[in-house]
């Protein structure tokens, strides 16, 4: 069941929980993936486990809205507050089975930066990798999250803070990584996925105009049916429930 | 035990020469030692070498201050707000080195250091920039199976500044909540400065040896500092000041704007009683829980 | 919460085959999982590759009950009394291989599975017959300072057995006193088993965070065991029962004299109950040290 | 002020103390050195610090017998129990002062086998290192302990568990370990340092005849004069205090 209205963000929120699958262990860092695991540890997978970097470990969503990781809502009554190296002993080990990244641009392997972009002559610092560039070469597949805009569409990214796929269609086969690589890509217009290595469009977003969208992309994007992955659907939309947990895990629509 | 048998946070403070590489900011964004950085800023230590592993805030007010001529970090910004402007504008105008990490690589260069060995190996960087454009690490290969792996060399602070819950006068320390690399940076580090919301009677800490985090041997100063970690969080004591991050960002996207923010809250206050006489936000622990209790004995 | 949730130790047990390499005795002489242990030889589960620091008994149990063809380990032997006579005589009968290690080689091979990295550098082991005769370790070159170091490969247990104080049902664990390498190989193993004085409430775990050593999905089993230590002590719970050491080493210094004890021991007792009706020594705590209090709360 | 009558393990327990400075972080392993250190630290090294393999830390003396390091008076109220990997990582990085070891056998440059040893044609297996062989190549000095046997003193070890010196004269320049190496080799009668990385004696204990304890030598031993490190002396007889000590940590003799 559908809801009447919803932001843009909800729906993203709403695309990302669905990526985590029960009894995953997802790796969850900034801003909207904090929203998204909690959503899907509430409703479809309630067997799901999130980790973070700081050294936090939970099983169930924080009784309060959290701006950071470690606001004292997601340490209060977690399963386990420890260290960095812990978690990323995890990631490393092969145990995190999907994380998430953010990336100011990313190109059609995958890869993502967030460490400096040019406008124009200017070069624009980003805050960095954190650890988004951990997490890409080695959780078991990541989910890439993005406003849709077109200049975060490039044919090669300024620099790679986060590695994707190989750019030869191996996939990772010859990369260095031991992570599996992107296995998605949500937009606030899309959702879309990878096969050989590559993007492709899986899902049009309701309301959106998929030609228009797909022009935001300086390369042509392959489509679900051209990679053999069923027709292109429409997002579905947040259901009710989901809404009332993102409002409820976010009651000011801070993140959303 | 009071406060008495340690020194004052600017003494403290006035042992770190200019010129120091200071670890901190350790468990992220929990605990964050806002109190002793305002410190430095006001006393002036200026060449400074900034290490850790995300900052939030923190870093961006010391390189606004004028304090920092080098970061070695993963993500230096404000984690409500994104962007540091501070630290963006030192990059972009050249004022500052950068040595980029990943949180991961920023962890294991410490505990190596911690460890005592020249470098550790790691499956991570291979194939990002964060290794290609460094020169800090080096590409090697695993002598059993031959596989492709990054050394990351060790890192050793001259200090490491922690923020924790509680303290012994003479440098045991019981923290709690997540500690992110507290423990690799203080073991890597040469000197280790302690705020502790509460310095306690050594025998709280001989009650609950497992709670341990660092011992005294490698602490160089303890200070009672309560609220020395506003306007990060610290479990058991107070919530984050999400405000104050989001006014933060909207008051420092020019030099002009920072110093003036400085002028109140950095320079314009004398020690941190009156920094918090400035703080009007209800951060208390409405909801305490009471961790299970433990028993040791014979 | 009750262990009824949990299975018992005996089903644990049964999903260990023959031929699976068990970490175990992991605190060293604290906390060792002797009811598990036993369980093992009862089940005659044998050709096991015994993986550990050092072992204060538990391992000569075992190969005196024919369990064990190989053996990974610092020191195995009896701490009050030296000589453990069944490891002396298998090794002298060239019934079981033995890798030897020291106590920091295993703590990095297990740390090294644990981290997910193929191995680890050490400056300890060079110039010792530990790095000499064993084709375990690689000499190797730090390529920042070009010092000589010690390469440890990773070991991966199929199996490491752990005994703490208390573990949710899901496998949740809580422990404390001193922890030896039960991190490194809870983290390097691909199954664990945890025997537990106490089966709780997940409440009361999640009341503490930053005491849970073990979280579920590293965990394979959870089985409520009060005593599962005994004859080593455990934390809060009971002291170590010295003379049951002391009986132990004069009464297997052979063969048909340790099949005799293990005959009263452990093929005798059908469970840990049965057991420890035949222990009769008072280990229990005279001196209770109760922690002091922690909060976290928001 | 000496006591009367003390039995051969108290004294060396004694002269182990002795070795532990004040302010020291002495590494302290099985047997002797558990009474030692808290003989240590309550008489002349009231700011030393115990560091045990297990994770324990201690500042002062434990409140009950101890068997072994992990025995609960020695957890209980002490300053942390944490992991060996803590332990080792102080070891390895150079922040322990000084290690105590025993042996089976040593050789002249305190060479240490713990792992097994010839007896005719027979070859007995020990239990092996544990934490020996890290001690003796990480310490800042070590303390070697074993009752005086012939037997024990060889020309070359069976298995070097834990390494000397090197056996060149040049200490440990060309040794790979980190370590300082062996400083003291304590005996049932008498006791030992090292110059030029051999042993040298130092003193002899009361009542002991020095030339049939220096004949159990397979070696010519050299003595203090002989290195330029003063005369030979008497040893110390434990004092009243010291005695009193060793009696209340071990009130049964069984380490003693």
């Amino acid at each position: 069941m559908a809801s009447e209205a919803y932001a843009p963000r909800e729906l993203m929120v709403s695309a990302a929980a669905a990526e985590i699958e029960d009894g995953d262990t997802a790796f969850v860092g900034m801003r909207l993936p904090l929203i998204a695991f909690q959503v899907a540890v509430s409703t479809h997978a309630p067997d799901s486990m999130a980790v973070y970097e700081s050294g936090v470990v939970r099983d169930g969503p924080a009784d309060g809205f959290i701006h950071t990781m470690c606001d004292l809502p997601n340490l209060n009554r977690a399963v386990s507050t420890t260290g960095m190296l812990d978690i990323m002993s995890r990631l490393q080990r092969g145990d995190v089975d999907v994380g998430f990244l953010g990336g100011a641009e990313v190109d059609r392997y995958g890869n993502l930066n967030t460490t400096r972009v040019r406008a124009g002559d200017r070069e624009i610092r980003l805050p960095g990798s954190g650890g988004a560039c951990d997490i890409a070469c080695m959780a078991g597949r990541t989910v890439l999250l993005m406003p849709h805009e077109s200049r975060r569409f490039v044919e090669e990214v300024n620099y790679v803070t986060s590695p994707g796929h190989a750019d030869d269609g191996s996939g990772r086969e010859n990369h260095p990584a031991p992570g599996g690589g992107p296995d998605a890509l949500v937009t606030s217009k899309a959702t879309f996925g990878f096969a050989d290595g590559e993007l492709f469009l899986r899902s049009v977003h309701p309301g959106v105009d998929r030609e228009a969208m797909l022009a935001d992309f300086p390369w042509e994007v392959r489509t679900a049916p051209e990679v053999g992955e069923g027709p292109v659907t429409t997002t579905p939309e947040p259901t009710a429930e989901e809404l009332d947990l993102i409002r409820t895990f976010d009651p000011d629509g801070f993140w959303t | 035990m009071s406060a008495e048998s340690s020194e004052s946070l600017s003494d403290a403070v006035s042992r770190i020469p200019p010129g120091s590489s200071v670890a901190t900011g350790l468990a992220l964004e929990h605990a964050i030692p806002f109190a002793a950085g305002h410190e430095l800023a006001r006393q002036g230590v200026d060449d400074l070498t900034l290490i850790g592993p995300i900052s939030d805030l923190l870093f961006d007010q010391l390189i606004g201050c004028g304090a920092v001529s080098r970061v070695r970090a993963a993500w230096v910004g404000n984690v409500s707000a994104g962007t540091g402007y501070r630290f963006r504008e030192a990059v972009e105008n050249d004022e500052i080195d950068v040595e980029n990490h990943s949180n991961f690589s920023i962890a294991l260069a410490l505990r190596a250091g911690a460890l005592g060995v020249p470098f550790l190996p790691t499956r991570s960087l291979l194939g990002s920039d964060v290794f290609a454009e460094s020169d800090c690490f080096e590409a090697g290969t695993d002598p059993f199976g031959g596989e492709e792996v990054a050394y990351v060399p060790a890192i050793e602070p001259d200090w490491a500044i922690v923020h924790a819950q509680r303290a012994s006068p003479e440098g045991d320390v019981h923290l709690w909540g997540n500690t992110g690399i507290v423990g690799p940076a203080v073991g890597a580090a040469e000197n280790v400065l302690v705020t502790a919301e509460e310095v306690v009677d050594p025998e709280t800490i001989h009650s609950d040896p497992s709670r341990t985090a660092i011992t005294r041997e490698q602490v160089s100063a303890v200070v009672e500092c309560p609220w020395g970690a506003h306007p990060s969080p610290v479990a058991g004591h107070y919530n984050r000041d999400n405000e104050y991050y989001l006014r933060y960002h909207g008051a420092t996207d020019t030099q002009a704007a920072f110093d003036e923010w400085a002028d109140e809250w950095v320079y314009g206050v004398d020690d941190r009683e009156e920094y918090m006489r400035g703080v009007d936000a209800d951060l208390s622990i409405t909801e305490p829980t009471v961790a299970a209790e433990v028993r040791y004995g014979q």
